[in-house]
C-alpha cells in the first residue's frame, strides 16, 4: 500500500536506542533522530566535512591563546514548544550534559569542563552571547568538531524544568520526550517498533517539507525489500549487498550510498601470548581475503579500508597494503615459531556482516593453519567480554564519536594506562597494548593548530598502527539507503547525524 | 403367548463374520430360530456369539464385520435388504435393544431425561412438553419413584439399578414391539437384579412385546422366560421350553446346570465341564 | 532353558519362523520376547506411514554415519569467490551453494550428524529425568508428589521457548547448550506423562499383587511400573523428536543454537533468510531437510504408538 | 480352634466414607470363612486392610498371633497371607510372561530352587509348563485366575485371601476354580477367607460366613444355616432370596 | 454405638471442611510457588547471563567510569542474595520496574504489546478450532480411510514444519509475489493517525469504530501470522479430536444411540462429539496457551510487536526487567488458562460437578 504524500517512512533497525535524551543518547540510530530534531550552535558542514557551519549560533570568535570560544546565538530563534532560544539555554545544555555525566558528556568535559566549573567555563554572559573557556590551547577544529556532537544540542531549559524530578536536569522525561528546535519534533518513540518525527514549524531555518517521517523498525534486509517493493515504506536503510543487487534493476527504486565514521576490524589481545608476537599481528593480517569479502560479502555497503581513520575525515590515510597472501603468513608464523599454526577463539556478534566477514577469515585463517574457532554471541553478549578484555580475536566495529580525527585517534592508538583498573579503556586498552609513545604523540596532535600539519600527524599515526597495531581494520561501512522513485531529495549525510531529512519531499 | 401367521422375528442362518488379522473369525454360525410375542432366552458361555445374534438383529454390528442370513425378518419385513434409514426407523421404534451396563450405555454428559425425550423425538412428532410427560410417565412405568427428580439427573448420579431402569424406559417409550435385553442385569446387584426382571416381566406381559434375553445364566433365563436357547461357539445347540429344562439332552445344557453351586447341594468336587471339540463343529 | 515336559510332545514349529514367533505357547523366555517384538513389528509394519517414517529415519542414521563419503565438498570450506549463492543443479552444487559459497547439501549431509546429536542427547537427558521424576512421583504420592509436581509445573508454566532461550542466554550460545536448554525445557511433559499412566496402575491390581508377595517400593517402581511407563514414554519421545528438531532449529534460527560454521539446519535457513527472495533454496533447502526428518519421527512415532498402545490408537 | 485372623473393631475411611464401620470378625486357623454382601458393602475393603492394601484408622487386627496396624506388613507376613482378587485381567502385570510372574515373588523372598517351583506350581493349578512363557493376552479368564492362584499359593502362605476369585468367570469355569481352590485348602490346609456376592458358592467353599451391608457385619452364621434358613437378619433373607432366581408374581 | 457413631460423623463433617479449605490452600499454594519458582529462575538466569546489564542501560559505546556508576546505582555490586530480596519485594509489590531497552515501566509495555499476541493468538486458535476440529471429527469417522490419511497427513506436517521456515516461505508467497496479505507489524502506517486503539485488540477496535478500511488493513496483516499459528493448532486439534472422536465412537453409549434409532449425524455431532468436547476443551486451551507463549518465532519472521517479541529482545539484551515481567505475565496466563480450562471441563462434564 502506497504511503500517504506528506508522511516518510523508514525502515530502518532502530533498535539500539535507549534514550532520545541529546545529554544521554550515544546511540547510532538515536543520533540519526537527534541531528533531524536538534540543533546545535555549530554544524558539520555536509559538503566539506572538515569545516563547520552556524546553527543556533550566527558566528564565533576564537581566543588568540586558543582558550577562550565566544558564540553569537541568532536573534529570535524558537524551541518547538514556542519558548525562545537564548544564551541562557545553551549553558544550561553544557551545565547538564556535564552534571548529568551520562555516556557522551565526556565530550564535553575533555575540555576541562567538570561539575564544579561548568557553570563558570560555559556561560551565557547576556542572552545573545555565550562563552566557553576550555583548559588547553586545543586545535579550533577539534572543539568546533565537538560540538557538532548531540550531546552539544541545545535543549530547551524552561520546558525541562517542568519536568524535573531528583535533580535528574529532566532526564527521566526526557528519555521518551523532545525538548528541541530543530526542523521535526520527536513526537512518539516505542522501543523497537516505531519513531514518529512531525514537522516543526517553529524551526528558523528551511522548513520540513514534508509533515511527518516515520522510522519503522525492521531489522531484516529481506523484509525490508519487500515493503520497499511493495511500497509499503519509502526508504530502506538496512540493505545487504545481495538485496542492493536486486533492486538495482528496479526502476522505481533509487539507492543513495555515503561513506560513513564506521570501520569494521577485528582486534588481537595481546593478553594471547600467541597473538602479542608482532609476526603473529602481521601474519593475520595478510590471512583476510579481502577482495573476496569486498566483492560479495559488503558489496555496496563497505569498501575496503585498513586504516582507522575513516575516509573524508582530517588526515585520513587512503592506503590498504594488506590482501590474502598465505605464503606470507606462513612464513611470518614460522617466523614466529608457530608454523604449524594455532588455535584461537573470535567473539562474534551474530549480525551481518560481521558474521560472513568472520566465516570468511575462519576460512582464510585455516590455509595458513590458524584454526580459528568462532564464539558467537549477541552484541550485548560478546560486548561484554571484549570490554573484559578476555577474548582472544573480536570482531566489531567502531563508530566516532564526533566527527574529528581524535574520536578514532584517542581509541585506537591512545592507551593511557594498560592497568587493568585503568580509568580510560580505549579500544586499544581492551586488547592490551601497550603504547606509551603513540599515546603521546595522539596527545600532541591534538594540540596543533595548523589543521594540515594536524592532518599529517595523525597519517602517521594511522601508519603505525596499520603496521604494528592489534587491529586487522578490514573495511569502512558505506551507509545505503534504498529510496523509491517518488522521494526527492534524500541524501545521507557525511556523518550518523547528518541524514537529513527536511529537505526531502514527495511526488 | 405365541402368534398366529407370521412370526414378530424370523432368523434363518444367521452368520456374522469378522475379518481379522489372523484370519476371519466367525462370531455367529448359522443361528436359525423364530420369534413370536414371547419371552425367549438365549444363553451360553462368554464369546459363544449371544451379544453378536442381538446386535445382528438390531442392525448394530460394527461396520466392518460380515453379515449373512438366509432370511432375517421383522414381520414380514426383510431386515437385510431394506435401506439403511428405514432399518434405522425401524430401532427404538419397533425394535429396541437394552446393553447391560448403564454405566457405559448412557451418555454420560446427558441428563437421563433428556436421552429419554431424545428417542421418542426422533421417531415421533411430539412437542417438547408432551415428550417430557411421556418420559416422566415411562420412567413411572419403570418404578422409579420420583420421576421428576431423576429426569433432572445424569447418569453418574443415579445407581446402577435406577441407571438400567432408566435405559429400559429410554428404549421401551417409543413402545417397541420386539426387545432384546443383551445381559441388562448382569452388572446389577443380585438384590436389584430381581426388581429390575420383574420391571421386564411386567412390561412385556402388559404390552405384549417379544422379548429376547441374552444371559450367560442358565438358572435366570430358564426361570424368566418361555423358551430357552443354548449357543456354543456361534451355533444353537440345543432349543427348548423352559419348562423343560431338566430334559435337556446336549451334554452342554446339562453340563451348565450341573456345574453352578448352589445352597444345599453339597458336591465336592463340583462337577465340571468337560467340553468335546465335536461340539464346536 | 527350563525342562519342557508338555510343549517337547507338541510339534514346535522351526525357530524364528513366522509360525515359531506366532505361536501363543512359547516355550522360552527369548521365543517369549520376540514373539512379542514381532506382534509389534507386524502392527507396525502394517502402517504404510509408519514404514516411510522408518526409512527416512533410517537414511538420516546412514547419511549421518557415512556424511564424509556421500558429501562432495567440504561441508564448512566455500569458495568464497567463485562459487557464492549458486542455484541448484549448478555444476557440482546439486543444491546450490550458500552465501560463503559452500555446497548446501554437503552441509545438509553433514548436518544430520548435528540434528542426530540434538535429539538423541536430548532424549538420553530428558526421558529418563521425566521417567524417574513421575513414576515417583506417581508411586509414592503425598509429599514427594507435591513437591516434584510442583517443580514440573513450575518448569511447564514457563514458555518453552523463552525458557530455553534464556538459558542458552545465559550459559551462551552452542549447540551443547542449546541441547542442554532443550533438555531442561523437555522432561516436564514426560514426567506428567509418567506420573498419570502410573497414578493408573498405582491401584491396579497387579501392582496391588506385587505388593503383596512384599515388594519393596522402589522395586515396584523400577521392575513393576517403569517398564509400564517406557512404551509410551518411547512413543511420547519419538513424537517430540520432531519437536526437538524445530526448537533447536528454531533457536539456531535465533542465532542462539549451533554455531557457524556448523552446518546446523536450522541455523542454515537463518543465514539463508537473507536471500530468501532471490535465493530461496539457501533456505528451502534446509527447511525442507528439517520438515522430511521431524516428519519421518512424527510417522515413526505415530506408527510406535499404534503398535504399542492399540487401545490409544483407539482400537 | 486358634483364630488365624481376629479382627476387632475395624474402621476404614475413605475420604470422608466409612467403608469399614466398626467390623469385628474372627477367623479360625483351617477354617474358610466366607463374606457375603452387596455391591460396596465394604467386602473388598476388609480384605485389602488385612492384606495392608488399605489403611485402617481404628481398630486391632491380629494374623497369628501378631498383630499389626495401618498399612505396614512385614516380608514375614507375605510369607503368610497371600491374596488372589477378584479380576483374573487385571491382577496380572500386562507386560510380564507367566514366567516372570511367578519368578517375582520367589526373588523377592530369596527361594533357591527356583526352576522346580514354578514347574510345580504350574502344574499344581493345573496349566503345565506350557504355559510358562504366555503373556497374560494369551491366556483366557480361566487360565489367568489359575496363574493369580498359583502366584498365591507359590510362597506356601497359611492364609489365602480370596476376593470374589470366580465372579468374572462362566459358571462352568467357575466350578473348575472352585475345585481347584478346595483342593489347594486340602492339600496345604490352608485358611480361607473368602468374598463373594454369590451365596451359592459361599455356602458351597465355606464353613462360615459374615453377612455385610454398608460397611457392617450384619450376622456371622454357619454355612449350613442358610440351608435350614437359620438367621435373624432380615437382610440374609433376601440375599438368598435373590440368589435362587427369578419368580413370577 | 451411637457414641461412636457421632464421632465418625463428626470426624467425616471436620475432614469434608477441612478438604475445602484444603482444596483453597492447595491451589493457593501452587499458584504462589509457582510465581516464586518464576521468580528465582528468572532471577538467577537474569544473574548469569554473560551480559552486563549495565550495558542495556548505558548503551555500547559508554565510556567506563558511567559503566561503574550505573552499577552501583542498580546495586548490581550487591551481595547475591540480598539483590534476590530486593528483587523479590519489589516484584510482589507489583513493580516490575521499568524497562531499560523502552524505558518504559515493564507493565505499561506488557499491556501494550499482549494484546497484539493475544489478538493472533485467538484467531490462530480460532482458525484451528474451526477448520481441525470437523477435520478430526471426519477423520475418526472415516478411519482407515483417504480421508482419514489425508487429515493425518495435513496435521503430520503442521507437527514437522519449521513454523519460521513456513513462515518464510509464505511471506514470499503470499506478500513478495501475489500481494494479497500486508507485511510488516499490525498495521498500516497509514493509520498509524486515524485509527487509535483503545483496547489494543485492533480488529475489535477497528470494527467497534466502524473503520471498516482499517479493518481491511488489520485484517491483511493479520491474517498470514495467524494462518500460520492457526494451522500449527489445526495440526494438534484434529489430531486430538480423532483420537478423542475415536475413543467416544467405541464407547457402549454410541450403540446405546444407535439403538435408540438416532442418525448417524446426530450421533457423531451430538452426542460422540459432545462427549468428545469434555477433553478437546483442555486440549485446545492448551493449544491456545501454547500459541500465546509460543509464537516467539512467529512473531519475530513478522515483525509482531507482541509479548514473544518482547521477551526475545529484552533478552537479548539482559533487560531483566522485562523478561521477568514477560514471563511472570505468560506463566500468570498459563496458570489462568490451565484453571479456566479446568472450570470450563467441569461445567462440560456433568460427572465433575457434584450435587
Ligand atoms: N469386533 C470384533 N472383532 C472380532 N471379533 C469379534 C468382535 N466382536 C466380537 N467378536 C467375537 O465374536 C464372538 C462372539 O462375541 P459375543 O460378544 O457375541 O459373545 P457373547 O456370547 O455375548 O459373550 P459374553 O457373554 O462375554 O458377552 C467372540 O468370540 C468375539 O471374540
Ligand atoms: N480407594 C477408595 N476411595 C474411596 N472410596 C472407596 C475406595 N475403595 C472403596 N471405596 C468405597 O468403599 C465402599 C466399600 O467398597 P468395597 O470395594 O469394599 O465394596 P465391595 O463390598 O467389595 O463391593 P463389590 O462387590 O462391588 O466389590 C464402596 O462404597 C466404595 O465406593
Ligand atoms: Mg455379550
Ligand atoms: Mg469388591
Amino acid at each position: 500500500a502506497a504511503t500517504p504524500k506528506d508522511t516518510l517512512v523508514l525502515a530502518w533497525a532502530i533498535d539500539d536506542i535507549i534514550t532520545l535524551d541529546p545529554g544521554e543518547a550515544f546511540e547510532i540510530s538515536a543520533g540519526e533522530i537527534m541531528g533531524n530534531a536538534y540543533d546545535n550552535l555549530v554544524n558539520l558542514d555536509i559538503n566539506d566535512t572538515s569545516k563547520v557551519t552556524p546553527g543556533v549560533a550566527a558566528s564565533w570568535t576564537v581566543s588568540d591563546d586558543a582558550l577562550t570560544y565566544t558564540f553569537k546565538i541568532k536573534p529570535d530563534l524558537k524551541f518547538a514548544s514556542g519558548n525562545p532560544i537564548t544564551a541562557a539555554d545553551v549553558a544550561y545544555t553544557f551545565e547538564r550534559a556535564v552534571k548529568l555525566d551520562k555516556s557522551p558528556a565526556f565530550i564535553l568535559t575533555q575540555f576541562g569542563l567538570t561539575k564544579d566549573n561548568v557553570t563558570e567555563k560555559a556561560k551565557a554572559t547576556d542572552d545573545s552571547t555565550f562563552v566557553l573557556t576550555v583548559d588547553k590551547a586545543y586545535a579550533p577544529s577539534f572543539v568546533l568538531n565537538c560540538l557538532t556532537a548531540n550531546v552539544a544540542s541545545i535543549v530547551d531549559k524552561a520546558l525541562l524544568e517542568e519536568h524535573v524530578a531528583d535533580g535528574d536536569f529532566g532526564n527521566g522525561w526526557l528519555k521518551t520526550n523532545y525538548a528541541g528546535s530543530g526542523p521535526f519534533k520527536m513526537m512518539q518513540w516505542r522501543a523497537n517498533e516505531i519513531l514518529v518525527l512531525e514537522r516543526n514549524d517553529n524551526y528558523y531555518g528551511e522548513k520540513a517539507k514534508v509533515k511527518r517521517a516515520i522510522y519503522r523498525h525492521m531489522k531484516e534486509s529481506s523484509g525490508q525489500r519487500l515493503a520497499l517493493e511493495a511500497g509499503d515504506i519509502d526508504v530502506a536503510r538496512n540493505l545487504e549487498p545481495g538485496d542492493l543487487d536486486a533492486i538495482a534493476k528496479n526502476k522505481e527504486i533509487i539507492t543513495d550510498a555515503a561513506p560513513k565514521g564506521t570501520v569494521y576490524y577485528f582486534s588481537l589481545n595481546q593478553k594471547n601470548a600467541n597473538l602479542a608476537k608482532p609476526e603473529v599481528r602481521e601474519a593475520l593480517k595478510y590471512l583476510v581475503d579481502y577482495d573476496a569479502i569486498g566483492a560479495t560479502l559488503i558489496k555496496g555497503i563497505g569498501e575496503i579500508h585498513q586504516t582507522f581513520l575513516p575516509k573524508g575525515m582530517l588526515g585520513s590515510l587512503d592506503e590498504n597494503p594488506y590482501r590474502l597472501d598465505v605464503a606470507k603468513a606462513k612464513e611470518l608464523l614460522a617466523k614466529a615459531g608457530l608454523a604449524d599454526g594455532f588455535d584461537v577463539t573470535m567473539d562474534v556478534r551474530n549480525t551481518q556482516p560481521v558474521t560472513g566477514i568472520a566465516e570468511s577469515v575462519q576460512q582464510t585463517f585455516a590455509q595458513a593453519g590458524v584454526k580459528l574457532s568462532i564464539i558467537p554471541g549477541d552484541g550485548k553478549q560478546t560486548l561484554t567480554k571484549y570490554r573484559a578484555r578476555n577474548h582472544d580475536i573480536y570482531i566489531g566495529q567502531w563508530g566516532t564519536d564526533y566527527w574529528d580525527p581524535h574520536s578514532n585517534a584517542d581509541t585506537f592508538a591512545a592507551n593511557p594506562n594498560n592497568a587493568d583498573d585503568a580509568a580510560a579503556k580505549p579500544l586499544s586498552w581492551r586488547n592490551a597494548w601497550d603504547i606509551p609513545e603513540l599515546t603521546k604523540e595522539t596527545a600532541a596532535a591534538l594540540l596543533e593548530r595548523d589543521a594540515a600539519k594536524r592532518g599529517a600527524m595523525y597519517e602517521d599515526l594511522q601508519k603505525k598502527v596499520l603496521e604494528t597495531g592489534p587491529f586487522v581494520i578490514v573495511f569502512q561501512q558505506t551507509e545505503v539507503a534504498a529510496v523509491r522513485a517518488e522521494v526527492k531529495g534524500y541524501k545521507l549525510g557525511p556523518s550518523f547525524d547528518t541524514n537529513l531529512l527536511s529537505p526531502v519531499s514527495k511526488e | 403367548m405365541t402368534t398366529s401367521g407370521t412370526p414378530l422375528l424370523t432368523v434363518e442362518d444367521l452368520r456374522v463374520t469378522f475379518p481379522t488379522r489372523t484370519g476371519e473369525v466367525q462370531a455367529v454360525r448359522g443361528v436359525s430360530f423364530t420369534l413370536g410375542r414371547e419371552r425367549l432366552g438365549i444363553v451360553g458361555e462368554s464369546g459363544s456369539g449371544k451379544s453378536q445374534t442381538g446386535r445382528a438383529i438390531m442392525g448394530l454390528t460394527p461396520p466392518h464385520a460380515k453379515i449373512a442370513a438366509r432370511k432375517l425378518a421383522f414381520g414380514d419385513r426383510d431386515l437385510l435388504a431394506m435401506p439403511k434409514s428405514e432399518r434405522r426407523e425401524l430401532r427404538g421404534k419397533k425394535v429396541a435393544m437394552i446393553l447391560q451396563d448403564p454405566k457405559y450405555s448412557l451418555n454420560p454428559v446427558m441428563t437421563i431425561g433428556r436421552q429419554i425425550v431424545e428417542t421418542l423425538k426422533t421417531h415421533e412428532k411430539v412437542s417438547t412438553a408432551e415428550a417430557k410427560a411421556r418420559a416422566l410417565s415411562m420412567l413411572e412405568a419403570v418404578q422409579i419413584r420420583d420421576p421428576e427428580r431423576v429426569f433432572d439427573l445424569y447418569p453418574h448420579e443415579v445407581s446402577g439399578g435406577m441407571g438400567q431402569r432408566a435405559m429400559i424406559a429410554m428404549m421401551l417409550v417409543c413402545g417397541p414391539e420386539l426387545l432384546i435385553a443383551d445381559e441388562p442385569t448382569s452388572a446389577l446387584d443380585v438384590t436389584v437384579q430381581l426388581d429390575v426382571l420383574s420391571i421386564l416381566d411386567k412390561l412385556v406381559a402388559e404390552r405384549g412385546m417379544g422379548l429376547i434375553f441374552i444371559s450367560h445364566d442358565l438358572r435366570l433365563v430358564s426361570s424368566f422366560c418361555d423358551r430357552v436357547i443354548v449357543m456354543y461357539a456361534g451355533k444353537i445347540v440345543e432349543e427348548l421350553p423352559s419348562a423343560n429344562l431338566a430334559d435337556a439332552k446336549h451334554p452342554y445344557t446339562r453340563g451348565l446346570l450341573n456345574c453352578l453351586p448352589t445352597i444345599g447341594t453339597d458336591r465336592h468336587p463340583l462337577p465340571v465341564l468337560d467340553r468335546k471339540r465335536e461340539w464346536a463343529l | 532353558m527350563s525342562p519342557n515336559p508338555t510343549g517337547a510332545a507338541q510339534a514346535q514349529p522351526r525357530p524364528y519362523s513366522r509360525e515359531w514367533l506366532l505361536s501363543d505357547r512359547p516355550v522360552s523366555r527369548r521365543q517369549a520376547r520376540l514373539g512379542r517384538a514381532y506382534i509389534v513389528w507386524r502392527r507396525f509394519a502394517e502402517n504404510r506411514l509408519a514404514l516411510v517414517g522408518l526409512a527416512i529415519i533410517i537414511l538420516l542414521l546412514l547419511v549421518a554415519a557415512f556424511a564424509d563419503v556421500l558429501s562432495p565438498h567440504d561441508p564448512v570450506v566455500g569458495d568464497l569467490r567463485n562459487a557464492r549463492l549458486l542455484p541448484p543443479g549448478s555444476e557440482g552444487y546439486l543444491l546450490g551453494t550458500d552465501d560463503q559459497g559452500r555446497d548446501i547439501l554437503s552441509r545438509l549431509v553433514y548436518g544430520s550428524r548435528l540434528t542426530l546429536l540434538v535429539v538423541v542427547l536430548v532424549a538420553i537427558i530428558a526421558a529418563p529425568i521425566g521417567l524417574i521424576v513421575g513414576t515417583v512421583s506417581g508411586y509414592i504420592g503425598g509429599w514427594a508428589d507435591a513437591v516434584l509436581m510442583r517443580i514440573t509445573d513450575i518448569f511447564l508454566a514457563f514458555p518453552k521457548l523463552v525458557l530455553a532461550l534464556a538459558l542458552v542466554a545465559a550459559l551462551g550460545p552452542g549447540i551443547e547448550n542449546a541441547i542442554l536448554a532443550i533438555a531442561v525445557t523437555s522432561w516436564p511433559p514426560y514426567a506428567r506423562i509418567a506420573r498419570a499412566e502410573t497414578m493408573t496402575f498405582r491401584n491396579s491390581e497387579f501392582i496391588a499383587a506385587v505388593k503383596l508377595m512384599g515388594a519393596s517400593p522402589l522395586r515396584i517402581i523400577l521392575r513393576h511400573v517403569m517398564p509400564l511407563c517406557v512404551s509410551s514414554l518411547i512413543v511420547r519421545v519419538t513424537l517430540d523428536m520432531a519437536g526437538i528438531i524445530l526448537t533447536a532449529a528454531g533457536l539456531g534460527f535465533l542465532g542462539l543454537g549451533a554455531q557457524p560454521p556448523l552446518p546446523e539446519w536450522g541455523a542454515m535457513i537463518a543465514s539463508g533468510r537473507r536471500f530468501i527472495l532471490d535465493q530461496w533454496w539457501v533456505a528451502a533447502m534446509p527447511g525442507f531437510a528439517i520438515l522430511v526428518v521431524s516428519l519421518g519421527f512424527n510417522l515413526l512415532g505415530d506408527g510406535l504408538r499404534d503398535a504399542l498402545d492399540p487401545k490409544e490408537a483407539g482400537q | 480352634m486358634t483364630s488365624a485372623v481376629s479382627i476387632r473393631d475395624m474402621v476404614v475411611i475413605y475420604n470422608d466414607f466409612a467403608a469399614l464401620n466398626h467390623v469385628s470378625l474372627d477367623v479360625g486357623a483351617g477354617e474358610s470363612f466366607g463374606i457375603v454382601g452387596e455391591s460396596g458393602s465394604g467386602k473388598s475393603t476388609l480384605l485389602r486392610a488385612i492384606s495392608g492394601l488399605a489403611s485402617f484408622d481404628q481398630g486391632t487386627l491380629t494374623v497369628n498371633g501378631r498383630s499389626y496396624s495401618g498399612r505396614h506388613r512385614d516380608k514375614a507376613f507375605y510369607r503368610t497371607v497371600q491374596m488372589v482378587f477378584q479380576d483374573p485381567y487385571g491382577s496380572l502385570h500386562p507386560r510380564q510372561t507367566v514366567d516372570r510372574l511367578l519368578l517375582e515373588p520367589l526373588l523377592i523372598h530369596g527361594f533357591d530352587d527356583i526352576e522346580a517351583r514354578i514347574s510345580r506350581a504350574l502344574d499344581e493349578v493345573g496349566l503345565g509348563s506350557g504355559f510358562r512363557f504366555r503373556y497374560s493376552h494369551q491366556l483366557s479368564g480361566g487360565q489367568r485366575q489359575r496363574i493369580a492362584i498359583a502366584r498365591a499359593l507359590i510362597l506356601e502362605p497359611k492364609i489365602l485371601l480370596l476376593d470374589e476369585p470366580t465372579s468374572a468367570l462362566d459358571a462352568s469355569i467357575q466350578a473348575e476354580i472352585l475345585n481347584l481352590l478346595e483342593q489347594a485348602r486340602r492339600d496345604r490346609n490352608l485358611t480361607f477367607v473368602m468374598v463373594s456376592h454369590d451365596l451359592g458358592v459361599i455356602s458351597h467353599m465355606c464353613e462360615r460366613l459374615a453377612v455385610m451391608r454398608q460397611g457392617e457385619v450384619v450376622e456371622t452364621v454357619p454355612a449350613k444355616a442358610l440351608e435350614k434358613r437359620e438367621f435373624s437378619a432380615d437382610y440374609t433373607r433376601r440375599l438368598l432370596v435373590a440368589s435362587e432366581g427369578f419368580r413370577r408374581g | 454405638m451411637a457414641l461412636s457413631d457421632t464421632s465418625a460423623v463428626t470426624r467425616r463433617n471436620r475432614r469434608r471442611a477441612s478438604s475445602a479449605a484444603m482444596g483453597l490452600l492447595r491451589f493457593a499454594v501452587t499458584t504462589l510457588t509457582t510465581v516464586f519458582g518464576l521468580l528465582v529462575v528468572t532471577f538467577f538466569i537474569g544473574r548469569v547471563i554473560p551480559i552486563d546489564p549495565v550495558l542495556a542501560i548505558v548503551g555500547d559505546r559508554a565510556p567506563a567510569h558511567v559503566v561503574e556508576r550505573t552499577r552501583i546505582e542498580l546495586g548490581l555490586n550487591l551481595p547475591l542474595y540480598q539483590q534476590f530480596f530486593i528483587y523479590v519485594e519489589q516484584a510482589l509489590s507489583g513493580n516490575f520496574g521499568t524497562s531499560v531497552l523502552t524505558t518504559n515501566p515493564v507493565f505499561e509495555d506488557i499491556k501494550r504489546v499482549f494484546p497484539a499476541t493475544i489478538e493472533l493468538a485467538t484467531i490462530g486458535t480460532l482458525i484451528g478450532a474451526i477448520l481441525g476440529i470437523p477435520l478430526g471429527v471426519l477423520a475418526a469417522v472415516k478411519r482407515g480411510s483417504i480421508a482419514d490419511q489425508v487429515v493425518r497427513v495435513i496435521g503430520l506436517i503442521g507437527y514437522s514444519v519449521p513454523i519460521f521456515w513456513l513462515g518464510l516461505l509464505s511471506l514470499v508467497l503470499f506478500y513478495a509475489k501475489l500481494r494479497w496479505v500486508a507485511y510488516p507489524g499490525r498495521i498500516d502506517v497509514v493509520y498509524e493517525y486515524t485509527f487509535t486503539s483503545t483496547t489494543g485488540f485492533f480488529l475489535f477496535d477497528a470494527a467497534w469504530q466502524g473503520q471498516w478500511d482499517v479493518f481491511r488493513d488489520v485484517f491483511r496483516h493479520v491474517i498470514l501470522p495467524a494462518s500460520l499459528l492457526g494451522y500449527f493448532s489445526l495440526a494438534y486439534i484434529s489430531r486430538m479430536t480423532r483420537s478423542f472422536m475415536l475413543n467416544e465412537l467405541s464407547q457402549e453409549y454410541i450403540v446405546a444411540a444407535r439403538a435408540k434409532g438416532l442418525s448417524e449425524t446426530r450421533i457423531i455431532w451430538f452426542h460422540a462429539l459432545r462427549n468428545a468436547a469434555v477433553p478437546l476443551v483442555t486440549v485446545i486451551a492448551l493449544s491456545y496457551a501454547g500459541l500465546l507463549e509460543g509464537s516467539v518465532l512467529t512473531e519475530t519472521i513478522f515483525s509482531w510487536p507482541g509479548l514473544g517479541l518482547y521477551i526475545t529482545n529484552s533478552l537479548q539484551n539482559a533487560d531483566m526487567n522485562a523478561v521477568l515481567g514477560g514471563t511472570l505475565v505468560i506463566g500468570a496466563v498459563f496458570v489462568g488458562i490451565n484453571i479456566f480450562s479446568d472450570l470450563l471441563y467441569r461445567t462440560l462434564d456433568p460427572r465433575t460437578r457434584s450435587r
